[in-house]
């Protein structure tokens, strides 16, 4: 009875990209709805929203339009702050991948970050400047740098662009455009096809690997849907073991899935640098985030622990 | 009559000149004075062949940019690729699906909100405050852009389609009422006093005699309308991504600049493009036939 | 039925249109405008009642105030007994002006658009044959299917002219509807609205700046004085006719009229 | 004149009545005739307070269908909330800052677009082949997303402001032309004559006559214009983001809205919204001192 | 200056306009409409030419075509020699419609507006003083600054006859020009623009669709068939006035006009 009393129909919002890797193969593999039959719910049928941004998939989970999402660190934090105590509140269910961000430049005369001070004509591309999760990063690399009062000193060399318009215009070489805070597929291009070189990885600044995207959802939907829950979180899990134990299999899989420029080769290659992206469901490196945003305001709720916005259930894999 | 010098000048400064009569010459008869225009008289007046220039000189201006300034094909593909992966695209039948996908949504959208605006404005000629109101609503609401309302629209009507026309209805509803109203004030009070004199009142005098007398304006705001809806669709596409795997053109065009494929994304582009003059051709037609038959536009 | 409202109005001996002290103001956005001030007239069922002025009097102020456009800033017109509001197919309007036909209707649409909607015709095909039958009365026939803009002025105005005839109101108000028309047209068109008159003795009320033309069409003439229009006169035409045109009488009134409204005796300005 | 029986019939029906003949009363000096409006009439044409009614009806329904419906906050937050966070905005100054640095954006692009109208449709009127050039670049760039023109925007302009003012050009000058064209082709043939009579052409012509007789569908383009170029704006804004600290009514939503400070989202789509209504008194205005004035618009 | 593009053309003898065997058809959507049908007629400088016909018979057509609005289907019309092409402020067109005000220019202003833009003065004060001298003709003083809407219909054709004789052009083209004005305004306007050519003498260009007008404001009078028009007769006039109106001369002139055009006789027939 308590199986009728669950829901039939798990909703995720998906975006483009091989880090949301996990949930493609979950989704692929049938792996949610197979560990809800495990669990004895039944069928239950699951939906993929695909989105473009981070701002449309909070909408998104907020105003219930999907049960879970897949977002970087900071859309987290800010959203558990915001909806912390309510019944909407929002934690991370599990997480996906391990993944740096990393900061690429073709300008001879940047090494360092310190060669960005007083630089001209020279700007930084990033997804959205101030609020993304780039940004975020650039001003902890430069606090750690320059001092707290400098966080925020090289904002104003950034500009948002989206990754593939940043990309083409490095490519290009004619505009300003000298810098770009890539991810998977664009850091393994910008390396491969126009030679541009790391000035640092958000794994610098964290001191080792981190995690870069994580599965969240609504207190509401998972003390409705307990065992459903659980199921998900089963699924994610298999996934991630799967992709593990099958890159191989897994690259094909997101060739097949999306309409990648690069062949299944390339992918497996990207994939298996374990610089750029690792799919681990340990929670790392993700408090220095929560205490930088709570330092500028973002946040007003300071967490002890990681595992302040991470449910219960997933306390038992590990974490720092 | 008095006689005066044929030719000369009257002392009040007139030429003189004789009289004459002369019988009516042969009467034309009703053919000639009404003459069937030759074919070719009515193919002059046809204009796709000056307007299929018009969008060759387009292209050929956008091919000469980029062969010339030497762009990055990923920035800015030249007019050659992007027809190829224009073809490439409706080879494999993607494009189609995803036009289609695109305007049912749009048509639905643009229906209502035509719907819509003719009530509003119905509710607007019939009172000053309801014209206070149209005009109230429309500076409020229209310059909100569709990503602002995009919240609310998923908050009351999920993530389909539904959703989807909301946000399009905003962007076609504000521009149709506002021509549709200027037109309905601009109408000739003659007109509108004939209409009443005939016994019209409320939606019928609307229906009989001001949308026809403002028809020309209502045109211009369906156009706009028109435009409109498939700028919010993209862009809204964009944002809301698609459904369990349909999605339209804004979709195509979105997951094909993630994957670096700029020639699609241009070639999607050129879609709404030739799709726009494909419609502008029938918006057109439909103003030869009335407006301008009519004698209201030139 | 309206009688039931207005136990006061019987048929028999009241007038069927009663204006009384109207008065009315045009409104522009800095001052008023008196158009007509305080003009009272009665007509009767079956007249033929002219306003007769000088340009700009505010004869089609007037008509537009009967034809319940304008309300009068002072003053009222009872139709029937009964206050006019608003605009009616009982009291049909041939407009001054040239762009009363709707231009997205050829000239005989025009005229059963008129027909239908003003109720007098019930199917399309009733209403086209009435209105084949009156184009033909003012000679379009052979322009039935042109739109307006392609009419000449003159032309124009026929159309209107015959849907305000096709629509056999029970009281026709024309505002200068012959003016644009040429000499003989102009005759043919009085003697058709006058043999009209005979058959179904409707009440006219007439708009004319013709002294000739008022003394003709009308049964009583109004004479009203320049700007603002006010009553000068009423007086009874109804024996004569274009006949007589030469006739003593039909000059005698002519001249009469003439001076009324041209000559300004010191009577007229004994008041100032 | 014969006597006859007042009151009675003559044969032919008609009610026989005495004639009678009166001076003309006392002339109404022209001071009576033309007498001034006072006071009261001409507050009374003030519509201020119906439009703040309509305002106010749009708050009052919002607020109760937030706590009736019970939404979350963060979603779509009250009246009050909204207010208040308004208030903060605009005590630290912030908001005036951002509404300030859009406006300079806005002027900018709308100015450039409304200049590249005029002398489209002047282009346009000149000539068929003009006019076939202006229908036809409309209906294929008109329903172009400003996100797709983002990309060549910042190629051509660089990353500051002027790639903000290209794509808001784009936004208000197919609008405006589209209403400009299609009023000036709705000029009366006698006016245009009329203008060509006395010497007028090309434009001149259009200067002085079309612009002028076509002036509620150029105000009609013009609203649209403002509220497209609104939208736009916000949503380039969006994908711009702040230039060097700076940043506008756009970047203000959209930080907001990464932040989820729903509150002050909303607050400065409020603060869109009265601005609207700000501008929309400033058309009526216009609106008041020509078209209506002039007996061209009720 | 033009006559040396056209050594044909000497001023002394020549007709000011020439027009020859003019034919206009109009195209609409289906099908042609011949409004005028190989007219011919000189006009010579200080003529008052009066073209006289039928509603429909294609005057204002004409008028259009010396205007420089409509190009002839075939046919020459010449202005001094040279084939008019354009419309021009040498040739002022006082039009039949009501529309021909422009709205958002006041009374006083639209005659200013024609006066700076036809060339005729260089400064708003002189065109101000020259408008309301001809405002004044037309008995329009008082509504100098009334916008052209809040005018009667007699009221707005004044003002574009006051715009016209203002301009002083060396050809005054004027279309049924006091067709909606009352008895005595319409003679006072004939009156006044008689009295003008008798102070300059500029060739007048006028359609009337009253016979005794023609007469009165004519010197030279083209009687056109009904529709399509053709020429039936250019008659001399230059020696009638109003004042003889009643004489025998008078009325032999309005007679054999009359006759001309409105009872058909066997002989117009015999070519058919
Ligand atoms: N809409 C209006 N607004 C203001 N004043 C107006 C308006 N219409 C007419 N008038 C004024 O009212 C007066 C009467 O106008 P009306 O049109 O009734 O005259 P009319 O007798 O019909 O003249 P006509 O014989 O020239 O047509 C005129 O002085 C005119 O200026
Ligand atoms: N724009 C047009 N398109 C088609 N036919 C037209 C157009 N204008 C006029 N006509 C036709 O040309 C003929 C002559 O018209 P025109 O206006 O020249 O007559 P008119 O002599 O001025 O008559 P009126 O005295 O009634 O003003 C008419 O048969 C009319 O139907
Ligand atoms: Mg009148
Ligand atoms: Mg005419």
């Amino acid at each position: 009875s308590s199986a009728a009393a669950e829901a039939s129909k798990v909703r995720f919002a998906d975006q483009i990209g091989l880090l949301y890797l996990p949930m493609r193969v979950a989704i692929e593999k049938k792996l949610v709805e197979k560990h809800a039959k495990e669990a004895g719910l039944g069928d239950v049928t699951v939906e993929v929203s695909q989105f473009s941004g981070g701002g449309a998939v909070n909408t998104a989970i907020l105003s219930g339009g999907v049960d879970f999402a897949a977002g970087g660190i900071p859309p987290l934090l800010k959203l558990w702050d915001r909806t912390k105590g309510t019944d909407t509140e929002v934690r991370g269910t599990i997480s996906l991948t391990h993944m740096a961000y990393k900061l690429f430049t073709i300008d001879p005369n940047v090494k360092t970050i310190d060669d960005y001070v007083g630089i001209q004509g020279h700007r930084i591309a990033l997804p959205s400047v101030k609020v993304s999760t780039q940004a975020v990063t650039l001003a902890m690399a430069a606090e750690k740098k320059f001092g707290q009062d400098k966080a925020f000193s090289l904002d104003n060399l950034t500009v948002s662009m989206p990754h593939p318009q940043a990309y083409a215009a490095m490519k290009s070489g004619s505009q300003p455009i000298k810098s770009h805070f890539a991810t998977l597929p664009f850091s393994y291009q910008l390396v491969k096809e126009i030679k541009a070189r790391q000035v640092f990885s958000s794994y610098d600044v964290a001191g080792g690997s981190h995690t870069g995207v994580v599965l969240y959802n609504t207190k509401k939907w998972k003390d409705e849907n307990p065992k459903l829950f659980k199921a998900v979180v089963d699924a994610f899990s298999e996934a991630s073991q799967w992709i593990k134990d099958n890159p191989k299999e897994a690259a094909e899989l997101f060739k097949n899935s999306e309409k990648s420029p690069n062949t299944a080769e390339e992918i497996l290659e990207m994939i298996s640098d374990r610089s750029e992206v690792e799919y681990r469901t340990d929670v790392r490196g993700t408090l220095i985030y929560a205490e930088f945003l709570h330092r500028t305001g973002d946040i007003k709720n300071m967490p002890t622990s990681w595992k302040d916005y991470f449910w219960e259930s997933v306390h038992q894999f590990e974490g720092d | 009559m008095s006689i005066e010098v044929i030719g000369a000048r009257t002392p009040e400064g007139i030429v003189l000149r004789p009289e004459y009569e002369r019988p009516v010459e042969t009467k034309p008869d009703a053919k000639d004075v009404t003459r069937k225009l030759s074919t070719w008289e009515h193919i002059i007046g046809n204009e796709m062949v000056r307007k299929a220039a018009v969008v060759a000189l387009v292209l050929i201006a956008w091919q000469l940019y980029t062969d010339l300034a030497d762009v990055q094909p990923l920035v800015f593909p030249s007019v050659v690729d992007t027809l190829k992966a224009l073809f490439a695209s409706m080879m494999d039948g993607e494009l189609f699906l995803r036009v289609w996908g695109s305007l049912k949504v749009l048509l639905a959208g643009y229906a209502i909100g035509m719907g819509l605006a003719a009530l509003l404005t119905v509710f607007a000629v019939s009172s000053r405050f309801g014209s206070d109101v149209l005009s109230t609503l429309t500076a409020m609401f229209n310059p909100l852009p569709a990503i602002a309302l995009l919240p609310l629209s998923m908050l009351w009507f999920g993530l389909g389609s539904p959703s989807l026309i909301f946000v399009m209805v905003h962007s076609v509803l504000w521009a149709v009422a506002l021509n549709t109203h200027s037109g309905f004030r601009s109408v000739s009070e003659t007109q509108r006093m004939v209409g009443r004199n005939y016994g019209l009142k409320g939606v019928r005098l609307v229906a009989k005699v001001l949308i026809p007398a403002a028809f020309a304006s209502i045109l211009t705001g369906m156009k706009i309308g028109w435009a409109f809806a498939w700028r919010t669709l993209i862009a809204a596409e964009l944002v809301f991504g698609a459904n369990q795997g349909g999605g339209g053109l804004g979709w195509y065009i979105f997951e094909n600049s993630q994957n670096l494929n700029t020639d699609r994304v241009f070639a999607g582009l050129l879609t709404v493009m030739l799709i726009g003059v494909l419609v502008e051709s029938g918006f057109r037609a439909i103003e030869k036939r009335t407006v301008q038959r009519w004698g209201m536009q030139r | 039925m309206l009688d039931s409202f207005n136990p006061s109005y019987n048929p028999a001996c009241s007038p069927i249109l009663r204006v009384e002290n109207v008065t009315i103001r045009y409104q522009t956005d800095d001052h008023h405008v008196t158009a007509t001030d305080r003009v009272s007239f009665d007509v009767f069922e079956s007249d033929r009642f002219v306003l007769l002025g000088p340009s700009g009097c505010g004869k089609s102020t007037l008509l537009k105030s009967i034809g319940g456009y304008i309300p009068p800033t002072a003053g009222d017109v009872r139709l029937k007994g009964k206050k006019v509001t608003e605009p009616g197919p009982d009291r049909v309007l041939v407009f001054q002006e040239f762009d009363q036909l709707l231009p997205w209707k050829t000239v005989r649409q025009n005229v059963i658009f008129a027909l239908i909607n003003g109720g007098r015709c019930k199917t399309e095909k009733e209403a086209d044959s009435i209105a084949l039958h009156y184009l033909d009365k003012v000679k379009l026939s052979k322009f039935k299917d042109n739109y307006p803009h392609t009419l000449s002025g003159g032309m124009k105005q026929r159309v209107a002219i015959a849907r305000g005839l096709a629509m056999k109101p029970s009281i026709l108000l024309m505002d200068e509807p012959f003016a644009a028309l040429d000499a003989l047209t102009r005759l043919q068109m009085q003697d058709e609205l006058l043999e009209l008159w005979e058959e179904t003795k409707f009440t006219l009320l007439f708009v004319t700046h013709s002294i000739e033309e008022a003394i003709v069409v009308g049964s009583r003439i109004l004479v009203l004085s320049p700007h603002p229009g006010q009553v000068r006169a009423e007086l009874n035409s109804h024996k004569m006719t274009r006949g007589e045109a030469g006739a003593s009488e039909f000059s005698a009134l002519h001249d009469r009229i003439y001076e009324m409204l041209f000559v300004e005796k010191p009577t007229a300005r004994a008041g100032a």
